[in-house]
């Protein structure tokens, strides 16, 4: 026991560096045991533990698509039946969409955003614990139901009359809607803390100017969620409604309609489409500046290119409902405006280009990833061109063409960056180095399985193979490409294989990382790798776009922050002066509670209608314990 | 990382209000949320009003009476609640507490005059579209009422014990005040849109 | 070297069999033609973007690097990347023009002379040639017969879930949405047989949802109409004949009509002249007096989830009926 | 504090514990495999149960029980049902349930009793007073399917497996809110002149 112990409100600016170190940790620290792992509302945490689902989640879809090449090797195959074929591929679009590419994004996000603000939490985090059970239970919920034959087997995208009362007999299509339900309040949840993060939490300092560009992305990612999941909240209850309660609204005999189906979840199908892709871009953003050794390109053009495609993601859904009938002067609109989107992408993608071609390129294996990112995303822009046209999308609309299509755009887009970024974080998240060379072979295996598994599938969709068939007629000439196809998802899948074992083996054992073992430039890397629980014993002061460059020598912070209790500091949006010091809530179990509470109530509201009355009261229960004061220091400052 | 302390924060205030609260900022999200659903709903309602023959669906237009007393109260509603939201900025816990009362009261009646809406809508949900929708957008204005209501009537009992006198919970109850606020200016379109849109 | 006929022939034919009658890069309808026009223009012009990118991408990666003169290479750059951005741009616009006038060329269908109504069920497509007159109205299933060189008004409905019409030989797709009314036109430039298949994900069987068009000259398209328009000749042979008794008796003729029985049933597809189609079953098996049987005979195995029930039959009404429905022609 | 945390470890993992053994449970009981293609012995079978003479009531086959009562608690199946509703035109004479020139299957009376033996004898053989036979209109399993179907109409509390409304005019509230509740009106009940051969 020190004699400073005594000392009431005691502050960082009394305190050595390991005696603030010692007693920052015993504040900040979850607990061990079980009781700890529960309760615990640590960012890095939640956020490891995020990331970990989600690629789970990406494995076993990985499984399933595995199970649909095998069954369309071949013509007329049996392996699968069309009841169970049709439940996997609803599974794997609905798993990698919703359980896999959203919240991987925003798990990252979870995780870096505030350590690359310069904060000690994320804002609410026991909301973002709450969020991560939420998911989880949504997960588990989904695929417990596929493992006893009750998967939803209506498509990822659940068009009426099929998911509808009449035609998606039992209760299939209602975990699929309920299942959305799970994942759209913990994304819901996660874009509110990370947008209050970005505003309210970031370093003194650190203006809208010098914000990093992946937490511009996520910043920009938040909106599109924020905005876009209400539609998928109202077509899901419109639907549940519909199939439990006998409601209307896509009844065309009763005044309804099913396009109006069509309109809401491709009103929030498209934006999720950018809402995968724009983190992406903030990643690739990141690698590309450490790995060239200078900053983006172009960094203002970066900014209002991110926000540009944010703002037209909203005009482009119908460009999914060209074939359904609509008027054409309306098709015509959206022919532009989805073209149109290609213009910020395009510069995006030119931006990175002049940021390599005047930087010095260093081949570390994140950076191949992105270098695999743009000649794949690049064909996945132009194949989008391609179906934005509303002739040409006649033609190849639900046909394999856009199946290549968006697996360009999705895992060249997306999957590609986030495994560069994986490799990238991976030292500051678990401290040790992932293997280089396992590292280049994973992407070598990857990238060549990747193409040789979906470039063929643009030519089956021209010759006419349509999506979403469990089989197809040995007269079809599709035989020959098709057993290729299957036989390269073999490579592909070899190479994620080998990304999954150097991930846990080097997890386990890897060489141990320095703090910023890339010499990365932004504000993650001044802290040890992996961070202490408080992440920076003093918060950063951040005067530029590269605070770790500009400041070789010392990082700049600031002192005066209290140390018994969680404090961060506030700042204010434009500028990030400060504003005020602010208790970061501690550990509670009443967000899993809560999260128990709600996910009783949706499971049950998919058997009756009143379990929204009964299942009310425990989450009513379970959420005034949450924001009842406990009486601790954060609650009473 | 060498450190060099170039900032001194221990002058700042320990807890942000208005603005710099970020509880302020999380509310201000879930409005946004919130009020893109009703956007929605009411983009739902002109939607299928645009393709019915007729609007109403096979029903008069609804009795006014309900919706306009319950819009009156919810406007009326609006005066105490920026009384409370200023009390609650002065920290004068008396009046919080009494405003507080009031509130948890202007919360209840319109769930009173709520019930007395549906019927007035002449058809139930499960009869066509337009009865769907209705429905729907009431259902889901009823629960704005009442999340809220149970929030103000938690922060009653709060401001009764003894965590009530502290800065957090004025803050609290004016991020409250500010979404009983959103809960009635989101009535006003809906209300235009239920009763008097079919009379067009 | 000039490639003589036989050789060129050939060459067509082998391209095409590899592609098969049920592919949008092998069009034989005018509205098909114009989409692969304008697709192999934008695939091209794509293709050398793409390859444009690529080779920026590996100059900028693979350049030498000197340290003289930075200053002046960050303004060219930005020059440079304003120029590409401006370039995509106008590239945007014209495949963004040039798709609008595709649209315009393939027309919209409505001043057609012929006109028929295509209703899309799981899991099959029911045809209806109508006519003013009555008693000249007919219908058929998942086959569809029209006149080549003709504009042919194909008019979309569905009476229980999103299917799609997708003949990519001929035109592009259109779905068939309940409630709705959609059209598309046809026009075949060519006699062939087309193959069409759903392609609006329709529940289990989605997979075998295929119909057959097949586009003749006029005087053949008259033929065959006026043979359909007719009620089902009476079968001749001794099996068949037996066939017939036993498909009224049993519960066939509770779900599928054969004008001129009394077999009256509207829930499956019309029989009446089942044996002159090509396919049964949707497209799933060429018609012969074995699939048909076959198909008779275990329906759930060779379609599993299908509407049509198993019914129990003996080995001797199996092969009546098969034979009856043969004779159907 | 630190015996509380440790109880409170307890009864958390207890609860979690109990939480799943229920939930999976719960799914196992929901679990509904698709048997689109019955095996034929099955189906003979099925022909195969036993009515008591007076033609109300009887008892199933065994090989019914064994595969769960397929035909009253699946959900495909009951959709099928449905579906054979509209299509064999039941709705000729029972309307949308209510009854027209048939009696009614919304008003607590079942002239035959409610049991699907019953309900199925009735399909296949027909009953007096013009319920035709269907015997040589539909399978074994079809009416089975039926039968299963116009139990739930009549059924005075929904199943849980019960169909949805159906997309076209609606003329009464869809069968998994139990319809019959709902609409029957309790009066002074009298004896039912069509009621079968011993009340």
């Amino acid at each position: 026991m020190t004699p400073l112990d005594n000392v009431a409100d005691l502050r960082d600016t009394d305190l050595n560096d390991v005696e603030l170190d010692r007693r920052l940790a015993s504040t900040w620290a979850t607990p061990k045991g079980v009781w700890g792992a529960l309760s615990t509302v640590d960012h890095k945490i939640i956020g490891r533990r995020y990331i970990i689902t989600a690629f789970v989640f990406l494995a076993l879809g990985g499984i399933l698509s595995l199970a649909m090449r095998l069954q369309l090797a071949q013509p007329e195959a049996r392996f699968i039946g069309p009841d169970r074929y049709n439940q996997i591929f609803t599974m794997h679009g609905t798993n990698m969409m919703f359980l896999f590419a959203v919240p991987v994004m925003e798990a990252m996000a979870v995780y870096l955003v505030p350590l690359m603000v310069g904060t000690r939490n994320i804002a609410f985090p026991r909301l973002n614990a709450f969020s991560y059970w939420m998911y989880l239970a949504g997960g588990l919920l989904l695929w417990i139901a596929f493992a006893i034959d009750t998967g939803p087997d209506v498509g990822w995208f659940a068009d009426v009359p099929l998911s509808g009362p009449q035609y998606a007999a039992g209760k299939r299509a209602d975990i699929w809607a309920q299942m959305i339900t799970f994942t759209e309040v913990s994304a819901l949840a996660v874009a509110v803390e990370l947008v209050v993060t970005v505003f309210k939490q970031r370093a003194p300092g650190m203006s809208l100017d010098q914000i990093p560009l992946f937490v511009w992305s996520m910043l920009v990612t938040s909106f599109l969620i924020i905005m876009a999941m209400p539609a998928i909240m109202i077509a899901s209850t419109a639907l549940i409604l519909d199939r439990l309660v006998g409601t209307q609204f896509f009844n065309p005999a009763e005044g309804g309609d099913v396009l109006l189906w069509q309109h809401l979840f491709w009103f929030f199908g498209h934006p999720e489409v950018y809402i995968i892709f724009l983190p992406a871009v903030g990643m690739v953003s990141t690698i590309v500046a450490t790995f060239t050794r200078r900053p983006v390109f172009g960094y203002l053009g970066m900014v209002m290119a991110l926000i540009a495609t944010g703002i037209l993601a909203f005009g482009l859904w119908v460009h999914h409902m060209f074939v359904a009938g609509l008027p054409r002067l309306g098709e015509s609109f959206f022919t532009a405006s989805s073209m149109a989107i290609a213009i910020p992408s395009g510069l995006q993608i030119f931006c990175w280009l002049a940021t390599i071609w005047a930087g010095r390129p260093v081949f570390k294996t994140p950076f191949l990833f992105v270098i695999g990112f743009m000649v794949i995303f690049v064909i996945g822009g132009m194949t989008g061109v391609m179906v934005a046209s509303v002739p040409f999308d006649t033609q190849v609309h639900d046909t394999y063409f856009v199946v290549a299509h968006f697996h360009y755009v999705l895992v060249g887009g997306a999957v590609f960056p986030l495994l560069g970024a994986i490799y990238y974080w991976f030292p500051k998240i678990t401290g040790r180095m992932m293997n280089e060379t396992i590292g280049r072979w994973a992407f070598g295996l990857i990238f060549t399985g990747f193409n040789l598994t979906f470039f063929p599938m643009h030519i089956l969709g021209l010759q006419g193979m349509p999506r979403r068939i469990y089989t197809y007629q040995p007269e079809m000439p599709w035989s020959g490409l098709n057993m290729f196809v299957s036989l390269s998802a073999v490579i592909l899948a070899a190479g994620f294989l080998l990304f999954f074992i150097d991930a846990i083996r080097s997890a386990l054992s890897g060489p141990v990382a320095p703090a910023n073992p890339w010499c990365a430039s932004t504000l993650e890397w001044a802290t040890s790798s992996p961070p202490p629980a408080y992440n920076f014993s003093r918060m950063p002061v951040v005067g530029s776009l590269e605070p770790l460059v500009d400041n070789s020598g010392a990082l700049p912070v600031a002192s005066g922050l209290f140390v018994d209790r969680r404090e961060l500091v506030v700042t204010s949006v434009v500028g990030a002066l400060p504003e005020a010091r602010e208790s970061s809530p501690g550990d509670s179990i009443w967000p899993l509670w809560s999260a128990l509470a709600t996910t009783v109530l949706l499971i049950w509201s998919i058997f009756t209608p009143w379990a929204v009355v009964w299942g009310s009261v425990p989450l009513a229960i379970a959420l005034t314990g949450w924001f009842w004061p406990k009486g601790t220091k954060e609650d009473d400052a | 990382m060498k450190q060099t302390i170039v900032l001194d924060l221990s002058k700042l205030p320990p807890h942000g209000l208005g603005t710099a609260s970020l509880t302020w900022w999380g509310t201000l999200a879930f409005m946004l949320i919130e009020g893109t659903g009703f956007a929605l709903a009411i983009a739902v309602y002109l939607y299928l009003m645009s393709l019915a023959p007729q609007w109403p669906l096979h029903a008069p237009a609804p009795d006014l009476l309900a919706g306009t007393v319950l819009t009156l109260l919810l406007i009326a509603s609006l005066f105490p609640n920026i009384l409370v939201a200023r009390w609650a900025k002065a920290q004068d816990l008396r009046k919080v507490r009494i405003g507080l009362i009031v509130m948890s009261l202007l919360g209840i009646a319109p769930l009173i005059v709520r019930v007395f809406e549906f019927p007035a809508m002449h058809l139930n949900w499960d009869q066509n579209a337009y009865g769907s929708i209705v429905w729907v957008m009431l259902g889901l204005h009823t629960t704005h009422i009442l999340t809220d209501l149970i929030d103000t009537l938690v922060l009653t009992a709060l401001m009764f014990s003894r965590h009530g006198d502290n800065p957090r919970r004025y803050g609290d109850i004016s991020d409250n005040a500010m979404y009983w606020n959103f809960v009635v200016a989101t009535w006003l379109p809906m209300y235009i849109c239920l009763y008097w849109v079919p009379r067009l | 070297m000039r490639m003589s006929p036989i050789i060129w022939m050939s060459t067509i034919a082998i391209i095409s069999g590899c592609t098969g009658n049920q592919s949008a890069i092998n069009p034989k309808g005018a509205p098909a033609i114009h989409i692969a026009h304008l697709m192999s223009g934008i695939v091209a012009v794509c293709t050398l973007v793409w390859l444009l990118v690529m080779v920026m991408l590996v100059w900028a990666l693979l350049r030498k690097r000197s340290d003289a003169g930075e200053q002046a290479r960050e303004r060219g750059l930005t020059t440079t990347v304003s120029a590409a951005v401006g370039a995509t741009a106008v590239i945007i616009a014209g495949m963004t023009i040039a798709s609008f006038y595709t649209t315009r060329d393939i027309g919209i269908p409505g001043e057609a002379a012929l006109t028929i109504t295509v209703r899309g069920q799981q899991w099959w497509w029911q045809v209806i040639y109508a006519d003013p007159d009555p008693a000249l109205t007919f219908q058929t299933a998942n086959e569809i017969h029209i006149p080549v060189g003709r504009d042919v008004h194909v008019q979309l409905e569905s009476t229980d879930v999103v299917h799609s019409f997708w003949v990519p030989s001929l035109a592009g797709k259109q779905d068939l949405v309940p409630g709705r009314t959609n059209s598309l036109l046809l026009r075949a430039e060519r006699p062939g047989i087309y193959r069409g298949q759903c392609a609006e994900f329709c529940g289990l069987q989605h997979t075998h949802m295929a119909m057959m068009v097949i586009a003749e000259d006029p005087e053949s398209f008259e033929r065959w109409a006026v043979a359909q328009r007719g009620n089902s000749v009476n079968p001749g042979k001794p099996d068949a004949v037996a066939g017939q008794v036993a498909f009224i008796a049993k519960p066939c003729a509770a779900c599928h009509t054969v004008r001129g029985t009394p077999a009256m049933g509207t829930t499956g597809p019309d029989l009446t002249h089942v044996g002159s189609r090509k396919t049964i079953a949707a497209g799933l098996l060429e018609t012969t007096r074995g699939s048909l049987a076959a198909w008779i005979a275990d329906p759930q195995t060779l379609k599993p989830g299908n509407n049509m029930p198993m019914v129990p039959l003996t080995s001797v009404e199996l092969k009546n009926i098969s034979a009856y429905m043969e004779s159907l022609k | 504090m630190v015996r509380g945390r440790t109880l409170a470890n307890r009864l958390l993992l207890t609860s979690a514990l109990l939480a799943l053994t229920v939930g999976c449970g719960f799914l196992g009981w929901m679990r509904q495999p698709r048997e689109l293609r019955t095996n034929p012995p099955v189906l003979a079978d099925l022909s195969r149960f036993r009515l008591m003479s007076n033609g109300i009531g009887g008892a199933p086959p065994e090989s019914y029980f064994a595969e769960a009562e397929p035909y009253e608690n699946d959900a495909y199946n009951l959709s099928q049902g449905k579906r054979l509703y509209t299509w064999f035109g039941c709705a000729a004479c029972h309307g949308d349930g209510r009854g027209a020139a048939g009696p009614s299957f919304l008003d607590g009376w079942w002239l035959y009793g409610p049991e699907m033996v019953s309900i199925v004898a009735s399909i296949r053989d027909g009953r007096p007073h013009g319920m035709p036979a269907f015997r040589d209109r539909m399978t074994i399993e079809q009416i089975w399917q039926l039968a299963g179907y116009v139990q739930t109409i009549g059924a005075y509390s929904a199943k849980v497996a019960a169909t949805g409304r159906n997309d076209g005019p609606q003329t009464r509230p869809s069968e998994n809110r139990a319809p019959a509740v709902m609409l029957f009106e309790e009066g002074p009940v009298g004896v039912n002149p069509d009621q079968g051969p011993s009340p």
